[in-house]
């Protein structure tokens, strides 16, 4: 079973999103590690260590994504999780903004993919499984 | 143990002191009682919620108040402005950011420093610790309708005491409502004593001759939240604060799509109140109520968007709502720019204008749901009573703590969870899985045969499958969510 | 004189040889009945209009359709299909030019030379006569729902000839609702024959097995039409077409702004409706109703405008009308858009998939307006009979002269116009001034009593400068006009 | 009093504006001759002249104002009525045009006061009071 750690970065207090994240992500055969909302860099990063996951999906939806996802990519590389695959989803910038724009600034931070508003976790399966190697 | 009791003067204001140190802003010489209290009693008519909501109730007009807020104050007048005169505004607010609710007035100075590099806002809202009472001062002197902080902060001491000191004479948020569906682990405990303080210090510039007004935050999680749970908060918090000295109340509800059941919800959430308010003794608060357009997702088409905000403003005015907080076109991709912003407004002042003189009649259906949403509410009080020995802010306390009360998708780990709604056929709200919450056998029953109706009607079981497809359902422009 | 006599085989055969010699696309081989019959049988179900509206009214769904016409066939390809695909329309029209509509085939020519010079249409629609029946069949190829041609012509003989050869498989119109608010001095009795042939056409098509709608024009001036004149033209419209061999009727009715007037309206416009027919013998006709969005002025703000449709689309689905024609935020400007077409459709169908599932409850004052409207209806056809001695035909043309029957603010020289209409208080439309209306004095006096509420409340007179502001109200997004 | 020839142009059958800027005129203090809808650019013409009219408001709302139009003002001064004013309004081209091109377009074609979708007869009075030299 594939590990990856989900959760509701910065002072984010969004849940319904992450819960239903925790229940298709099982649901589609992951071990889900859920860290829930208002979380920092450091808790993505120490319950990745601990389950060894291959992959963290970041969820920001109020807005303030770019400021709370700043060096995460070197935080994780200093903690030895170069391979663990980044997602990025949610409202993850203030406004409506073309995704073009957004998706290469969060990829320039070191994100492999960026999603937009809207874009659920069901429409998302698909890509994260062949990251995977689950297909 | 916290006890529902009106904080003593001294204490309050032994409390306050320490309270005004948390960041520098806290110092200013204008938030001295002396001075806020002058300031208070200079803010014209026009500019004061209370008088405002009063004239609205005495004419049966619904208002209209928009969320906005940016990190810079320059910006936030222009957007403020831009909603009043063109957008049509009654109400104006300011939308506080997220990091300023947490009490992180670092990293809301960060991204104060952020938007004046990338010349956009970095906040979602306006950092108003951070600007302090000079800089909520501006705000109010720049615009011409009554101004509410409207935010969702577990501890807003420090917060309410700037912005009433600046003349803001309204400000939203509950010991409850701010903490379940806006924190993960701050005890119920704390977040109820801190807003006990924020409604003593409304109290105490009641006992100065001025009259504010405090609105509980009715929609919650906005998530297929059913009408008693939020009735019971809301009837609470406003219970809480008029033992405070709180002397004008809008209790809230946030619309659940389903239009007999949201003009039920609206009619019953204002006589409750009135009621349960007479039952303790305070009969000298004013009531109002505001009606919350769809707090759930929205669909990304903008007509689509513009279409379930006129859908809200027929339930607000069939409702007879005194208040109605609109959403915009740009809801589902993030913080509108102030022409979506009046785009939203616009629509809904257009449908309160052409319904206004129109009554909403009676039915049998509609006498039906209210006498059960009077019934669950009455249960879901008592039962915070009973466990509570009378105490309301005990009682509150211990309820959610054994999951008596229970708020749907709630983030806060202070709240059971158990609880799993999802709509019946005609699409109205109701509870799959009722956890510990205080309802007899009759209502569990009745929820259940609503719910079974559907769920054969679409060959479906009942399960948090089906509670998926509700939250995502009136994203795709659905009432009843359908199997994927 | 004229007679409701369903006109003989022959008759009709000999009539139709020089109808179709009218403009040279008449004389098209697709024209013999034929090949007209065979292209009409091949017709796919989900393009056949009376199919699709049978399954909704069988569903209880409420489908939406665009007016939308341009004067070039690949342009006007391009805009049905859009109108299907990203609006979303489940039945799609093709609204005729207004020269085609007067029968001057020769300047819908030229209309369609200057819109190829100018490359934008110089047509406020589709001049199907002058596309000939090979044009209109290339429309109904390239698309994918049910075609209607929708236009407002007192002599539609040739158009009726050419769409419904070319698979076009319902038609709008009625030789009052076509004639009176269409026309200035076209007499009642040559436009009722006009229609007794179109009618007579779709009953031939019967004959052959062949089902095809036809919808009489329900909101006709479109400009605070009482409900009891709309509907007392739609009845007679109605049996005069069952007379002719009809089988499948959509009688309609304009949007008036009150919601409980409005679906008292369409409540009562299917129930006498199908009384009536009833009545008379006509056992066998199918009758759906369609709902206008607001037929008047419109504001000129797109969200406002998006806001009437969808406050329109709520109406709709509270009255379960089978069909609704959509509006665009682009009304008060002029022909929309594609693009502002799909806005207004995309609107409308968000609000019936929010509201199809919610039941509409009877209340006191639903059951109250449909007995008024059921009474005003009564007296107007007893009266169209009886001065019509039991001829239907002869009594509309005598009503009409006499203003038995008057519409407000029409054209035509039939018309007596005397009728003034006006909103009460609430604003429900009611009548000023009677003129010679053959309605009894109890019900003057009721709206007499409304208005002068009304008046009372406004401190104005009742007179025509109210008239006037409430003719102008909606587009200022108020119901009931106020004094200038 | 001052006379105004007022009606609807070409094959067009709105009739609430025309009854409208009838009353609203006749209460300005103007003789109005209203010929009504469907009238020709001739019945415009024939009224001016019998009845020595000031003014010519044609209305157009149905979309064919720029074909029904054409040559109107050549008509006018063939037929003698040179010191006529021309005023059109309504919605007087079809869809939503830039009204600055449509103000040119009508001026082009001799109309002395060209009036956008929405500006009601009360706006004009202003104007057309001024023009005929009332105020
Ligand atoms: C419900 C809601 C709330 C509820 C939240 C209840 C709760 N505690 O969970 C309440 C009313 C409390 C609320 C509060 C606030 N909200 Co809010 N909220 C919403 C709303 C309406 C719906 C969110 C939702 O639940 N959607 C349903 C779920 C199922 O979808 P979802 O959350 O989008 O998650 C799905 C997808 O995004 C995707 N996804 C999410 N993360 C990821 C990650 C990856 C890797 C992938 C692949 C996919 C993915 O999959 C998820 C499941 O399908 C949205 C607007 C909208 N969407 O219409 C605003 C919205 C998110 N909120 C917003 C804001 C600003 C706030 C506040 C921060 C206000 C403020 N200024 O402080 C506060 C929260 C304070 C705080 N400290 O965070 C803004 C964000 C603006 C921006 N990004 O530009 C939004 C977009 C509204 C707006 N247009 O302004 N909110
Ligand atoms: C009511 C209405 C109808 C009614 C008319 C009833 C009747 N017989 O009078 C019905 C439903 C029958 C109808 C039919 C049609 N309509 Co129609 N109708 C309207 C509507 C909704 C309101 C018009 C109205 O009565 N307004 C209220 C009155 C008080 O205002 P008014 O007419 O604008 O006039 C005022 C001002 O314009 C101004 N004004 C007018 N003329 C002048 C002149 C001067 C000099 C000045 C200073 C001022 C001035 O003062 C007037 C009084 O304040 C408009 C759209 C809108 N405005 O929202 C469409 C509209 C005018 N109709 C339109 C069309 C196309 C038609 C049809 C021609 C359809 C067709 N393709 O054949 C048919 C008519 C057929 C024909 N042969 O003409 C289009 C015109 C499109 C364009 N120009 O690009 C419009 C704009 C709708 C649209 N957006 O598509 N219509």
């Amino acid at each position: 079973m594939k590990t990856v750690v989900i959760g509701v970065i910065g002072a984010d207090v969004h849940a319904v999103g992450n819960k239903i994240i925790h229940h298709v992500l099982e649901e589609a055969g992951f071990h889900v590690v859920n860290i829930g909302v208002l979380s920092t860099q450091e808790d993505f990063i120490h319950a990745a260590i601990e389950t060894n996951a291959e992959a963290i999906l970041v969820s920001s939806l109020y807005g303030h994504g770019e400021m709370d996802c700043l060096y995460f990519k070197q935080k994780c590389v200093e903690a030895g999780l170069n391979h663990v695959k980044l997602y990025v989803g949610g409202n993850i910038v203030v406004g409506k903004q073309d995704f073009k724009a957004v998706e290469a600034r969060f990829k320039k931070m070191g994100f492999d993919r960026v999603y937009p508003p809207g874009a659920n976790i069901e429409s998302a399966l698909e890509e994260i499984k062949q990251d995977l190697g689950m297909l | 143990m916290i006890e529902n009791k009106k904080i003593d003067l001294d204490v309050f204001l032994a409390k306050r002191a320490k309270i005004l140190t948390a960041w520098p802003t806290g110092a200013s010489e204008a938030l001295s009682l002396e001075h806020a209290v002058s300031t208070l009693k200079a803010v014209p008519l026009h500019k004061q919620f209370a008088h405002v909501l009063d004239e609205a109730k005495a004419a049966g007009k619904t208002l209209i108040q928009p969320r906005a807020g940016v990190a810079l104050i320059d910006q936030h007048i222009e957007l403020l402005t831009y909603l009043q005169d063109v957008g049509g505004a009654d109400l104006l607010p300011s939308t506080i950011d997220a990091y300023t609710r947490h009490n992180r007035y670092d990293q809301a100075e960060d991204g104060i420093k952020a938007s004046k590099k990338e010349k956009r806002s970095m906040l979602n809202g306006f950092p108003a610790v951070n600007h302090g009472v000079e800089g909520c001062k501006l705000v109010l002197d720049a615009v011409n309708r009554p101004l509410q902080a409207r935010h969702g902060t577990p501890d807003a001491r420090l917060l309410s005491e700037i912005i009433h000191a600046a003349g803001w004479t309204s400000n939203e948020g509950g010991g409850i409502s701010y903490n379940i569906p806006y924190a993960k682990n701050i005890a119920l405990e704390d977040s109820i004593r801190y807003w006990q303080y924020a409604d003593r210090l409304v109290g105490y510039y009641e006992e100065q001759g001025i009259r504010l007004n405090r609105e509980p935050f009715g929609p919650l999680t906005g998530t297929l939240v059913p009408p008693c749970i939020s009735h019971t908060v809301a009837i609470i918090e406003a219970l809480l604060a008029a033992e405070q000295g709180v002397k004008h109340l809008t209790v809230g509800y946030g619309m659940g799509g389903h239009v007999i059941q949201d003009v039920a919800a609206l009619q019953t959430l204002e006589t409750l109140t009135t009621y349960y308010l007479k039952l303790f003794g305070y009969n000298d608060v004013t009531v109002t109520t505001v009606f919350h357009q769809w707090m759930g997702g929205f669909p990304a088409d903008e007509s689509a968007a513009l279409a379930l905000i006129s859908m809200a403003s027929m339930v607000a005015a069939m409702g007879k709502a005194t208040k109605m907080i609109t959403k915009t076109p740009h809801e589902s991709a993030g913080v509108p720019t102030k022409e979506a912003n009046a785009q939203g407004l616009i629509a809904s002042k257009t449908i309160l204008n052409l319904m206004n003189t129109q009554p909403f009649p009676s039915s049998e259906a509609l006498e039906k749901e209210k006498a059960l949403i009077k019934k669950e509410v009455d249960q879901l009080l008592y039962a915070t009573l009973h466990i509570g020995q009378g105490d309301l802010a005990k009682g509150a306390v211990r309820a959610f703590a054994n999951g008596l009360l229970d708020i749907p998708f709630a983030p806060s780990e202070m709240n059971l969870g158990k609880i799993l709604p999802a709509r019946d056929a005609e699409g109205a709200i109701r509870i799959v899985n009722f956890g510990s919450l205080a309802l007899d056998q009759d209502i569990k029953d009745h929820h259940q045969s609503l719910l079974s109706k559907r769920a054969n009607q679409q060959q479906r079981e009942i399960n948090f499958q089906m509670t998926i497809d509700d939250v995502y359902a009136i994203a795709q422009t659905k009432l009843v969510g359908e199997r994927r």
